[in-house]
């Protein structure tokens, strides 16, 4: 195929060319009816090309949008590549999505045909049917539950692909043709849109070129050093650009093997089954299964727990500088291998991450603590900066200069500067093309001469690592003039596994202060160690002993923020644990769990009011959704207590040096 | 009536399941099976008196009644436990003498029990394998060496107990013992289990008896589904007249072993005779 | 034909030709019959009471035979060592109460049955560890139980009647009767049959399951000391007597498991049939079918009657 | 501590079905073959092989052959060693008869005798259940019993009215009578055994074997998935009584060499029995744990008294074994009545789950 070896600019070229050159290894799993199903490179082009040709048939010509709506399964993610191939534009969406969120998006991007995962979201689809006039036809994965409905405009995944293997049999001008529309694109087209769930305002639809997409897959593949080799799940949403780019960009560059998990359930499971040697997970991730080792260690008996404890100790103290290939006295080294036996290994083993050889996390800031557990019992894992314009890398840690406050260097082919406000500006073969009909947006986003704006501030440190502080606009001041970065108080704060949402306010006021939101898990667990009984969510949260738990926390958190000068002045003078669970559904988090500052502030409008105005109580009450979609109110007295806060550490005395 | 169904079982390529439900000759809306004049007793006690009804093909069928009516009897007549001392059964147009509950099995008559019946000491997996006994023939000596057709055979129809397992939502416990599951979950699995058989007709014993409303609303969705997908004809026996009422086609009434009503559930439900039974016997 | 003849007539023309012996062999039926009776009631009465199937009958015989006799081997006068041995078999139930039935109530019957066979093979070792392998000879004569026997003239032949084998049949006789006084007219023993049909019921009556299992161990265990003082003064106390008890098996498939008359008529009906099946046709297959004559005819009984003669009719329920 | 399952998939249905589907433990299980068939008859003295080693594995499979009556189908038996009697008699015959046939032919070929009497004595258990059953079994054991002694054909009217193992060679190597070293006759015992493990796994995990658990767990269900109970509960007899009769052909010819009718006794169906009621019911791997325990304890608590330096006569150590047997079956019977078979389950889940409680 020669077309595919002129020039890998588009994933339908990658896609040929790694049906040759790797033809019978695998380049998709899916646990399915039990087992894990296996396509390799030559049957994935098989089925991508079928389907594409389908797709041709029923009417889908260069330039049109395609919606992939669903979980992560093999057939969208071949939706992918088939829609490229024939020239057009697949807009995957956030599965999740409710209703009207989803009609903006397929409107806003005048989708014409959406494939879709099963009934759930064809029911959805229907339902919006009268304001999405563009979307002209429905493909389902799922044939569960759909048998009758109405197929005038629904078609079976499986109908497409046997409506594209029918043509390809009458005759190879099918196929001719097919591989013909794949070498007419390039890699300055339009490859894939996709849209930002965006902290405020309607989401915006990003435009990425295949260029953008295929040499940043390719100078990651090369940073990490990925080859075919390696395995990888994928779980994250198809709409996240993360997800796009590791699981397809970087999966057809390099070669490797994607795996879907049988469902949303079983992710846990499915990952100890494939051990991935490639790993991506949000730090909330890292931070759940930490949780639940430590909770599960708490049942376990006295000696168990010794030898955890022991090892683990063990492992703070050298893990980190084995990993980084330090030297490491033979005693510890031998004791350390000896707790790999004992310890480590059967973690590993439990997370499914044994095989681990590159895990990334990014989107937050990850703890500390959290962040060295990982890597102390041996798992490479590493930070990146990133976005969707950029196609995820900005900046990432290369192996052996890992730290837990940076975010790593630029990454190949990324050229960063900062503001004179602080804020970091990048400009890379990634960078987007543009946003989808908003070119307003993109001129306030993209300079003239490639620059984008992050919309985060942060500085290089000594080392040259990237130090994100918080977002550019949310770094503020307190009255006293002392520097107020909200996030970083709200992480220092999350450290502790009994906090699990934290939200700080300060900027122009006169002290910090903040909401806290408790780990039902941990916290649950931990009354129930201390006979503590709770009949809600609500009643744990306003517990005097959990208030009691929680200001020790702050105590703590304000010890350390008092330790560094920059921060000192913003140690969180009061604080309340609120009494619902912030929750994406209210619109409290984004869909990507991030905390919605400015949408908090309005909504919990009252209770920031009692924090400053001294105020022991307030009664307040909030609207919530269901998981059913209903709307209902929830009431109740909020405590609000106040917090120790401590004297500045002094500048350390610099030495008079020589 | 649900929506005539005519094709494959499940959405699976592998073309395995031929369906049993259409093998038999007897065309959706025709009589499937006929209870004449059925009288049962045990020593002097008369379980059932004289009843007669009929089930047609491809139809939900309630059989409802207050305690003690002889609705479980009245399916383990049809079933083959207990041979009626007067009438007949005529199933797929053939009336039967005495039959034992594996030939009932065979002819495509399968049932969950009003407790749950699974076999505990094995997981999901192999009670659902279990409902496919019928379907397995190889012999012994291939079972000794567990290769070639044995083999074959248990892998074609772990593929076919796959797609039960897919369709009833129960991949997470697939090698889970049945008995460490909830209750609910156990009805599901007894469910698949019938499921197994592929049979023409499904009898259903107080399928959501103990269950609470999400276990409900989920088991009647599967029965829906059943019915109407795999276009098997089902005969079931509930004591929630709200499920009755939004699940079946027909409804049979049954007091103290006596037929008293049959006809439409909306017909039913105004017939004198029910409601005094049923105020009789509060519920 | 020889066979035919040596079936269906010679036997017979025995009998008619020796009426006398056949008179004896009855008798001896009658007796054996009574031991197996009196061992199958052991059964019944655990069985009946708690749904246990107790194979450690036997060994409870044997036990309370060897303690008798070993008692009074230390110098324990007879009656005292009756009186101590009784107070073993109490002791006995009391610890299988507490220490195995308590810890298995609501297990299935077949696990219950199993650690009776446990329970049989513990109290082999003990009694063996304790009192040694070797036969011993009951006491007879200290207990004052008859020895003697008397010959009665008759048919122009003579009958022998061991005195210990009336003794055993009257003791028999006055056992059944006094559980049946027992289970008839005491609160106990009518709480005992309450248990038998419904648990909830025994309950209600307050008499908790526990006293009541350890009451019917007891029980049982008085009428295996009985059984084994008769069944001692016949042949010797030894442990192959464990093996020939199990033939209460076979007893109480024909009398039905819940019956105390059929366990009974089921000993009678064993005990004159394998001795006149012994006597009258066992030389035609070598002789020895005592062994396994009991089992056989228990066999066809499960084939045709499985509910034995007095068992109730089992129907099932789904 | 020891199992690293994180990227053990499985992409076909026979790899997921698979009787070991953890690699480490099929790693274990190729251990042990080896120590078993290198090691053992490398190292082992003759003690060890002739009265630990040859036992231990006939008993094993004599427990296999009751576990699949009564751990698989639930149908109790307690005429095991009549059963394995049918076995050693028949085999007898059969070398008597046929003396230059190979001496593995009669030895598989006694299992059919045994299988057949097994399915005659099983035919009530289609009418009855459970306690009943005991009656029938012990019908055969007693009948069978009686059989070995009073029918002289059956020891070809030998003086002794025992049966004596005459040498046969086995591709050369003498396997039975006196001469056979201990080492040969274990290697012959062992590979028998080990194959019919193999193959009696491989019936319990397929559709008959299937149908025998239904039956065990819920009969009524069990009939109406189409199971035929007539089917189901014969084949369980013919199956174990097969298996039975050719541990008891092998006891005889391969590590007794003389037996009589004292070898096939009703203790010894209890004997069988506690090993899989201590083993675990329904567990092939119970069934050796279970003869290993039984058949291993006597000579450890035989070895004790000499190895502590005190002076107990045999006889009072023979009957110390019997309490602790009888009392390890009550206590097991309360604490785990699954056996140790479920203690090694749980063994292994906690290692599967380390450094985890659960």
């Amino acid at each position: 195929m020669t077309q595919a070896g002129a020039s890998l600019d588009t994933f339908p070229k990658y896609l040929l060319h790694n049906a040759e050159r790797f033809a019978n290894r695998d380049a998709m799993r899916h646990k399915d009816f039990g087992i894990w199903q296996c396509w390799s490179w030559a049957e994935q082009l098989t089925e991508v090309r079928a389907f594409s040709i389908g797709l041709q048939t029923l009417g889908i010509k260069e330039g049109d949008k395609v919606a992939v709506v669903g979980n992560n399964r093999p057939r969208l993610y071949w939706t992918f590549a088939a829609v490229q191939a024939i020239g057009g534009v697949p807009v995957p969406v956030y599965s999740d999505s409710v209703a009207e969120e989803m009609a903006y998006v397929l409107n806003h991007a005048e989708v014409v045909l959406a494939v879709v995962e099963d009934q759930e979201q064809v029911d959805k689809l229907l339902s919006i049917s009268d304001e999405t006039k563009s979307l002209k036809q429905i493909i389902y994965d799922e044939e569960r539950g759909l048998r009758d409905y109405d197929h005038t405009h629904l078609h079976a995944y499986s109908a497409v692909r046997q409506i594209g293997l029918a043509r390809l049999s009458e005759g190879p001008d099918v196929e001719r043709g097919w591989l013909e529309s794949i070498g007419r694109r390039s890699g300055k087209d339009l490859g894939v849109m996709l849209y930002t769930s965006g902290t405020t305002g309607r989401p915006k639809g990003v435009m990425l070129s295949n260029d953008n997409l295929v040499k940043s897959a390719l100078n990651a593949n090369k940073f990490d050093r990925l080859s075919e080799n390696e395995t990888t799940i994928a779980y994250l949403p198809l709409a996240w650009v993360g997800d796009h780019v590791f699981s397809y960009s970087q999966s057809y560059t390099a070669g490797f093997c994607v795996s879907c998990p049988e469902s949303q359930d079983t992710v846990y499971s499915d990952r100890r089954e494939i051990a991935p040697t490639y790993f991506f997970a949000p730090p909330r991730v890292f931070e759940v299964m930490l949780t639940q080792i430590m909770v599960r260690m708490e049942d376990a008996g006295a000696f168990k727990r010794k030898l955890f404890n022991y090892f683990l100790d063990h492992a703070r103290k050298v893990g980190e500088n084995m990993l980084d290939g330090e030297k490491v006295g033979l005693a510890d080294r031998l004791k350390y291998y000896l707790g790999e036996f004992v310890i480590y290994g059967p973690l590993k083993n439990g997370m499914g991450l044994s095989k681990l050889r590159v895990g990334y996390t990014a989107g937050e800031a990850i703890g500390p603590e959290l962040f060295s557990f990982y890597r102390s019992i041996g798992l490479n894992l590493k930070q990146l900066y990133g976005q969707t314009e950029a196609c995820v890398y900005v900046t990432a840690q290369p192996d052996g200069a890992i730290r837990s406050d940076t975010v790593g260097m630029p990454s190949p082919g990324v050229e960063i500067r900062i503001e004179e406000n602080g804020e970091i500006m990048y400009k890379s073969d990634g960078t987007f093309m543009g946003y989808f009909k908003n070119d307003e947006a993109t001129r306030e986003t993209k300079t003239e001469d490639g620059w984008v704006h992050t919309g985060d501030a942060g500085f290089f440190d000594a080392d040259g690592q990237l130090k994100i502080i918080d977002r550019a606009k949310d770094v503020g001041k307190l009255k006293s003039g002392a520097l107020f970065a909200p996030k970083y108080i709200e992480n220092t704060l999350k450290f502790f596994p009994n906090i699990k949402e934290a939200v700080a306010f300060g900027d122009g006021r006169e002290y910090c202060a903040a909401f806290l939101n408790i780990d039902l898990e941990s916290v649950g667990n931990w009354a129930e160690r201390n006979n503590i009984s709770y009949g809600s969510y609500q009643e744990l949260a306003a517990h005097p002993q959990v208030y009691k738990m929680m200001r020790e926390h702050v105590d703590a958190t304000n010890r350390r923020l008092a330790k560094e000068p920059m921060m000192a002045g913003a140690q969180v003078h009061r604080f309340l644990v609120l009494h619902k669970e912030l929750d994406a559904d209210d619109g409290e988090l984004t869909r990507t769990l991030k905390v919605r500052r400015s949408f908090i502030a309005d909504r919990y409008g009252d209770l920031i009011e009692a924090l400053y105005d001294g105020s022991k109580e307030r009664f307040v009450e909030t609207e919530v959704i269901f998981e059913d979609g209903r709307k209902g109110k929830i009431s109740a007295t909020v405590i609000i207590a106040d917090a120790e806060v401590y004297e500045a550490a002094e500048e350390p005395m610099k030495e008079a040096a020589e | 009536m649900n929506t005539p169904v005519s094709g494959k079982v499940f959405e699976v390529a592998n073309g395995l399941h031929a369906r049993s439900a259409n093998d038999d000759g007897i065309a959706d809306g025709d009589e499937l099976l006929v209870a004449d004049n059925v009288s049962l007793s045990f020593g002097g006690v008369k379980a059932i008196q004289n009843i007669g009804f009929d089930i047609l093909k491809g139809e939900i069928r309630a059989i409802i009644g207050p305690n003690g009516a002889g609705k479980t009897s009245m399916l383990n007549v049809i079933n083959g436990f207990y041979h009626p001392q007067e009438g007949t059964i005529t199933f797929k147009g053939e009336k039967r003498s005495k039959i034992r509950p594996y030939m009932a099995a065979s002819q495509g008559i399968s049932r969950t029990f009003q407790n749950v019946a699974l076999f505990n000491g094995m997981t999901t997996l192999d009670n659902i394998m279990a409902g496919r006994t019928l379907k397995m023939h190889r012999n012994f000596f291939w079972q000794m060496f567990r290769h070639g057709p044995a083999l074959n055979e248990e892998i074609e129809h772990r593929r076919a107990v796959e797609e039960i397992i897919d369709f009833l939502e129960i991949e997470a416990i697939r090698k889970t013992p049945v008995g460490q599951l909830p209750y609910g979950l156990q009805k599901r699995v007894e469910l698949g289990r019938a499921l197994a058989a592929e049979p023409t007709l499904l009898l259903l014993d107080e399928p959501m008896a103990g269950m609470n409303l999400e276990e409900k609303e989920d088991m009647s969705r599967f029965i829906l589904d059943v019915n109407s997908q795999l276009g098997t004809t089902i005969a079931l026996i509930e004591h929630d007249m709200g499920v009755v009422m939004d699940l079946a086609d027909r409804v049979v009434v049954l007091d103290y072993g006596k037929k008293i009503a049959d006809g439409l559930p909306t017909e039913v439900q105004k017939d004198q005779n029910v409601i005094d039974a049923y105020l009789g016997v509060p519920h | 034909m020889d066979l035919l003849y040596n079936v269906f007539v010679d036997p017979f023309a025995q009998m008619a030709a020796l009426p006398d012996f056949l008179l004896q062999v009855l008798w001896e039926g009658f007796v054996s019959g009574t031991l197996y009776a009196l061992i199958a009631l052991g059964f019944v009465l655990i069985f009946k009471a708690s749904g246990v199937f107790n194979f450690a009958q036997g060994i409870m015989v044997v036990f309370a035979a060897l303690s008798l006799v070993g008692l009074h081997a230390l110098g324990v006068p007879a009656i005292l060592a009756l009186i101590l041995a009784l107070a073993i078999m109490g002791v006995l139930a009391f610890s299988v109460e507490r220490l195995v039935l308590r810890h298995l109530v609501n297990q299935p019957d077949i696990i219950l049955f199993m650690s009776t066979i446990g329970l049989t093979y513990f109290l082999i070792g003990l009694g063996e560890l304790i009192f040694g392998g070797e036969p011993k000879s009951m006491i007879t004569s200290e207990l004052g139980l008859p020895t003697g026997s008397t010959t009665f003239e008759i048919f122009d032949g003579i009958l022998i009647l061991q005195h210990i084998d009336i003794a055993a049949a009257v003791i028999a006789a006055i056992l059944v009767i006094g559980l049946g006084i027992f289970f008839s007219r005491t609160r106990i023993g009518r709480a005992l049959r309450a248990v038998a049909d419904d648990h909830q019921a025994a309950l209600s009556v307050g008499i908790s399951l526990n006293q009541i299992w350890a009451i019917v161990w007891f029980a049982a265990g008085i009428v295996a000391l009985a059984t084994g003082i008769m069944w001692g003064a016949r042949s010797d106390v030894s442990f192959a007597l464990q093996i020939v008890a199990l033939k209460a098996l076979p007893v109480l498939i024909i009398g039905g498991f819940t019956s105390i008359p059929g366990a009974i008529i089921g000993g009678l009906i064993i005990g004159f049939g394998e001795k006149i099946f012994e006597v009258y046709w066992g030389g035609l297959l070598g002789g020895g079918v005592e062994g396994w004559f009991a089992y056989v005819i228990a066999l066809i009984f499960l084939l045709f009657r499985p509910q034995g003669l007095f068992g109730e009719k089992i129907i099932e329920r789904i | 501590m020891f199992y690293r399952e994180a990227g053990q998939y499985k992409t076909n249905y026979i790899a997921d079905s698979a009787i070991f589907p953890i690699l480490q433990d099929r790693i274990a299980i190729a251990g042990f073959l080896a120590i078993a068939f290198v090691i053992i008859p490398y190292f082992g003295n003759d003690f060890f092989i002739n009265s630990m080693m040859i036992p231990f594995l006939i008993f094993s499979l004599a427990a296999i052959g009751l576990n699949i009556l009564t751990g698989y189908t639930g149908q109790i038996s307690l005429g095991t060693g009549a059963f394995m009697g049918v076995g050693a008699y028949a085999c007898y015959k059969m070398t008597s008869i046929f003396p230059d046939v190979n001496i593995m032919i009669p030895i598989v070929l006694s299992g059919f005798f045994s299988a057949g009497v097994g399915m005659i004595f099983g035919l009530p258990s289609l009418r009855i259940k459970g306690f009943y059953l005991i009656v029938t079994t012990l019908a055969a054991q007693f009948f069978l019993e009686w059989c070995f002694i009073r029918v002289a054909w059956l020891y070809n009217y030998n003086d002794s009215g025992a049966i004596e193992v005459p040498q046969r060679e086995l591709l050369g190597w003498i396997v039975t009578g006196a001469s056979a070293t201990p080492t040969t006759r274990y290697l012959v015992v062992l590979s028998v055994v080990v194959a019919m493990t193999w193959v009696a796994s491989n019936i319990i995990h397929g559709r008959i074997g299937r149908s025998w658990m239904m039956i065990r767990d819920m009969d009524i269900a069990a009939e109406l998935m189409g199971v035929r109970p007539l089917f189901a509960k014969l084949s369980a007899f013919a199956v174990s009584s097969f298996y039975c009769g050719v541990a008891g052909a092998m006891m005889v010819f391969f590590w007794l060499g003389a037996a009589e009718v004292e070898s096939f006794d009703v203790n010894h169906s209890f004997l069988i029995l506690f090993m899989v009621i201590l083993g675990g019911l329904g567990s092939l791997l119970g069934s050796f744990l279970g003869a290993a325990f039984i058949w291993m304890l006597p000579i450890i608590i035989r070895a004790v008294p000499d190895i502590i330096g005190l002076n107990i006569n045999a006889a009072t150590v023979e009957h110390i074994n019997f309490m602790i047997i009888g009392g390890l079956i009550i206590f097991f019977l309360i604490i785990e009545p699954h056996g140790l078979a479920r203690l090694w389950a749980i063994a292994k889940q906690k290692l599967r789950v380390w450094p985890f409680p659960y």
